[in-house]
C-alpha cells in the first residue's frame, strides 16, 4: 500500500537491502544488500552449473587439493629427515673405519 | 502539501502487462530490449522463459522469486503470446492522471495544471513500489520544494542532480526535461500560486494523450474554462478577490462543511490563480491573485452549481470582511445542452 | 518417481521442487532442491565473476593446482625410492669393505 | 559455446543481447549474451555461499594452495639435491679409503 507520505520518517534505507538481479548494458548482475548474503543451495541431487562446470565439485576439488597438500608436506617434511639421519650413520660408520 | 505518484512499474501491477493480468505459471514473459526499469517483485513466479531487458533491475521483495516452470501444456498458458511488460517510459510526470495530492481536503478537487506538482510542493514517490517518470521537453525545469524517492528526501538541487545520475536515477527517471527542487514552502495563509501555468500546454497533452488530444463535449452550452483546466466545464466560477486576512484552508473548510452537503453533484475546486488581466483593474494595492473557485456539475439541468454560485456570492456580501474577502464574482455556464430555450 | 505423478499434483507441491531463486529476509537464494539444476551460462566470450573474481581463472587454477599436486607426489615417491636405493649400495660397500 | 539452447521460442535479433532467465526441462537458466557478463556481487559484509561454505574462502584457499604448490616444488627440487650431493661425498670418501 502506498498510503502514507513518510516525510517525516528518517532516511530508510530498506531499498538498498533488497536483493535484486540487474541488468547491465547486457550484464547479468545478482546483487545482495551490504551484509546479505547470496547463497546456492542444493538438495542431493540438484546441482549449481557454471557454465557447464559443477560448483559442488569444483569446492570439492579444492578441498582435495588442499588435503593432498597437506599429506604431501609431511611426507616432504618427514622424509628428508629419515634420509639425513641414515646419511648422518653412514658417514658415522665411514668414520669408524 | 505534498502530491504522490500513483503508477508503479511492480511485476504484479497487472497495468503494466499486455493483457492486463500478471504472467501466469509457465508464461513466458518479455521485457522491452532497450527500456531501463526498475521492477519490484514482491512474490514467487513460474516461468518457463524471461527476457530481460538490457538495462533494468529486479529488486525482490521478501519472498518474492522466480522458479523455473517450463511451458505448460495444460493450463494454456505457456501456450499463447508472451506477457509484455508494457513500455515503462509511458508515464509523464506532466500527466495529472498521474498524480495523488495529500491535501486533507478530499473532498475538493484540483484543476489539471494543478494536479501535477506545483512549485511549492513535496513530491513523493513511494518508497514501497517501483516507478518508472518522463521528464518531457518543457521550456525550464519542473519545480517543486522536494522530491522524495528510494526513502531520501531531497532539497538541493545537487543532491537531487547527482541521485538523478546515478544508475538508481537513471533507472526511474528519464527524458530531456529538467528537475528543480528547493523553492520555498507556501508560506501565505491565502494560498500560493501554483507555477503550473506555463506547463499547461503540456499536461493537457499528456491527459487528453488517450483522447486523441480532444476534450469530450461538454453537456451544456457556454461552457466554461476555469484557469488550470484543460477542457470546458459545466458549473460556476466565484472569483474572490482577497485582502491579507484570507485564510484559502479555513475557506476550504467552510465550502466543506457548512455549502457542499447541500449541494451534491456539484464538485468544487478552490486556489489561488494569478488575476487575468482585466481592461479597467482599479490599479492600486489590490492583489495580482485571486481565489478561484470552481463549481462543476456533472448533469447541469440540476442548476446546483449555480444556486451554490449564488449561495457563495451572498455569504460574501454578508461575512466578507470575516473572510478576509474584498469582493466576489461569478460567472455561469449556459443552458443544458438538448434543453430547448 | 520424478517425472509423470508430478503433473497431477497441486501447484504447490511441484512448486516446491522447482529450482528457484529467491530473496529470503534480504539474502538472495538460489535453490536446486529436487533433481533439477541452476546453470548460469555466458557466451564464449562472457565471464562469469564471484565478487570480481572470474571464475574461469579460478576453476583454471583448481585444475593446475591438482595437476601441480600430481606431478609432486609422483616426485615424492620417485625421488625418495632412488635416494634410498642409492643409500642400501652404500651401505652393502661399506659392509663389503 | 554453451550448451544446446532448445528453447521453444524464436530467436529475434535482440533476444540475443537480452539475459535471460529460462525453464529447460526442469532446470533453471541464466544467461548471458554473447560477450556479457554473469556477474555475483555481496556488500563487504556479505558472503557467497555454496550450501553452507564461503565461495569466497574457497578463492582465497584455491590461491592458498597455489602458494603451498609453490614452497613444495621449491623443497622437492632442492631438497633431493642437497641430497644426491651427500651421496656422492660418501661416495667418494668410499672410494678413497
Amino acid at each position: 500500500e502506498t498510503g502514507e507520505p513518510e516525510l517525516q520518517r528518517p532516511k530508510r534505507s530498506t531499498e538498498l537491502q533488497q536483493p535484486r538481479m540487474a541488468a547491465e548494458r547486457g550484464n547479468l548482475v545478482f546483487l545482495a544488500g551490504f551484509a546479505q548474503n547470496i547463497e546456492f543451495r542444493t538438495g542431493s541431487l540438484g546441482k549449481i552449473k557454471l557454465n557447464g562446470e559443477d560448483l559442488g565439485e569444483c569446492l570439492h576439488q579444492i578441498q582435495k587439493n588442499k588435503d593432498d597438500i597437506t599429506g604431501l608436506k609431511r611426507t616432504s617434511i618427514g622424509l628428508p629427515q629419515n634420509i639425513s639421519n641414515q646419511i648422518h650413520q653412514l658417514n658415522s660408520k665411514l668414520v669408524d673405519l | 502539501a505534498y502530491k504522490l505518484w500513483i503508477p508503479s512499474t511492480d511485476f504484479e501491477a497487472a497495468a503494466n502487462w499486455s493483457q492486463n493480468r500478471t504472467p501466469c505459471a509457465g508464461a513466458a514473459v518479455d521485457f522491452p530490449a532497450n527500456k531501463m526499469v526498475s521492477v519490484l517483485v514482491r512474490e514467487g513466479h513460474s516461468i518457463s522463459d524471461m527476457l530481460l531487458p538490457r538495462d533494468g533491475e529486479f529488486v525482490l521483495a521478501s519472498g518474492a522469486g522466480f522458479s523455473a516452470q517450463d511451458a505448460s501444456r495444460d493450463q494454456g498458458c505457456g501456450t499463447g503470446a508472451p506477457a509484455r511488460f508494457l513500455d515503462p517510459d509511458r508515464f509523464s510526470w506532466h500527466d495529472p492522471r498521474l498524480w495523488r495530492s495529500g491535501d486533507a481536503a478530499r473532498d475538493l478537487f484540483s484543476v489539471d495544471a494543478e494536479r501535477v506538482p506545483c512549485r511549492h510542493d513535496d513530491v513523493v514517490f513511494p518508497s514501497d513500489a517501483s516507478f518508472r517518470v518522463g521528464l518531457g521537453a518543457i521550456p525550464g525545469p519542473a519545480r517543486v520544494r522536494s522530491v522524495r524517492a528510494l526513502g531520501q528526501t531531497f532539497t538541493r538541487d545537487e543532491d537531487l542532480g547527482a541521485f538523478l545520475a546515478s544508475r538508481a536515477g537513471r533507472l526511474r527517471f528519464h527524458g530531456p526535461g529538467a528537475l528543480s527542487v528547493g523553492s520555498e514552502a507556501c508560506a501565505e495563509r491565502s494560498g500560493c500560486v501554483c507555477g503550473n501555468a506555463e506547463l499547461q500546454p503540456w499536461i493537457c497533452a499528456a491527459m487528453l494523450q488517450p483522447l486523441g488530444g480532444r476534450c469530450p463535449p461538454t453537456a451544456c452550452r457556454d461552457a466554461l474554462r476555469p484557469q488550470g483546466q484543460c477542457c470546458d466545464l459545466c458549473g460556476a466560477i466565484v472569483s474572490l478577490t482577497h485582502g491579507p486576512t484570507f485564510d484559502l484552508e479555513r475557506y476550504r473548510a467552510r465550502l466543506l462543511q457548512a455549502f457542499l452537503p447541500q449541494y451534491q453533484g456539484v464538485q468544487v475546486a478552490v486556489s489561488k490563480v494569478p488575476r487575468p488581466a482585466r481592461p479597467r483593474d482599479t490599479a492600486g494595492a489590490e492583489a495580482d491573485t485571486e481565489i478561484q473557485v470552481v463549481l462543476a456539475e456533472a448533469r447541469p439541468e440540476t442548476g446546483g452549481a449555480r444556486r451554490l454560485a449564488r449561495a457563495l456570492l451572498a455569504d460574501v456580501a454578508e461575512h466578507g470582511e470575516a473572510l478576509g474577502v474584498l469582493s466576489a464574482t461569478a460567472r455561469e455556464s449556459g443552458a443544458p445542452v438538448g434543453d430547448s430555450s
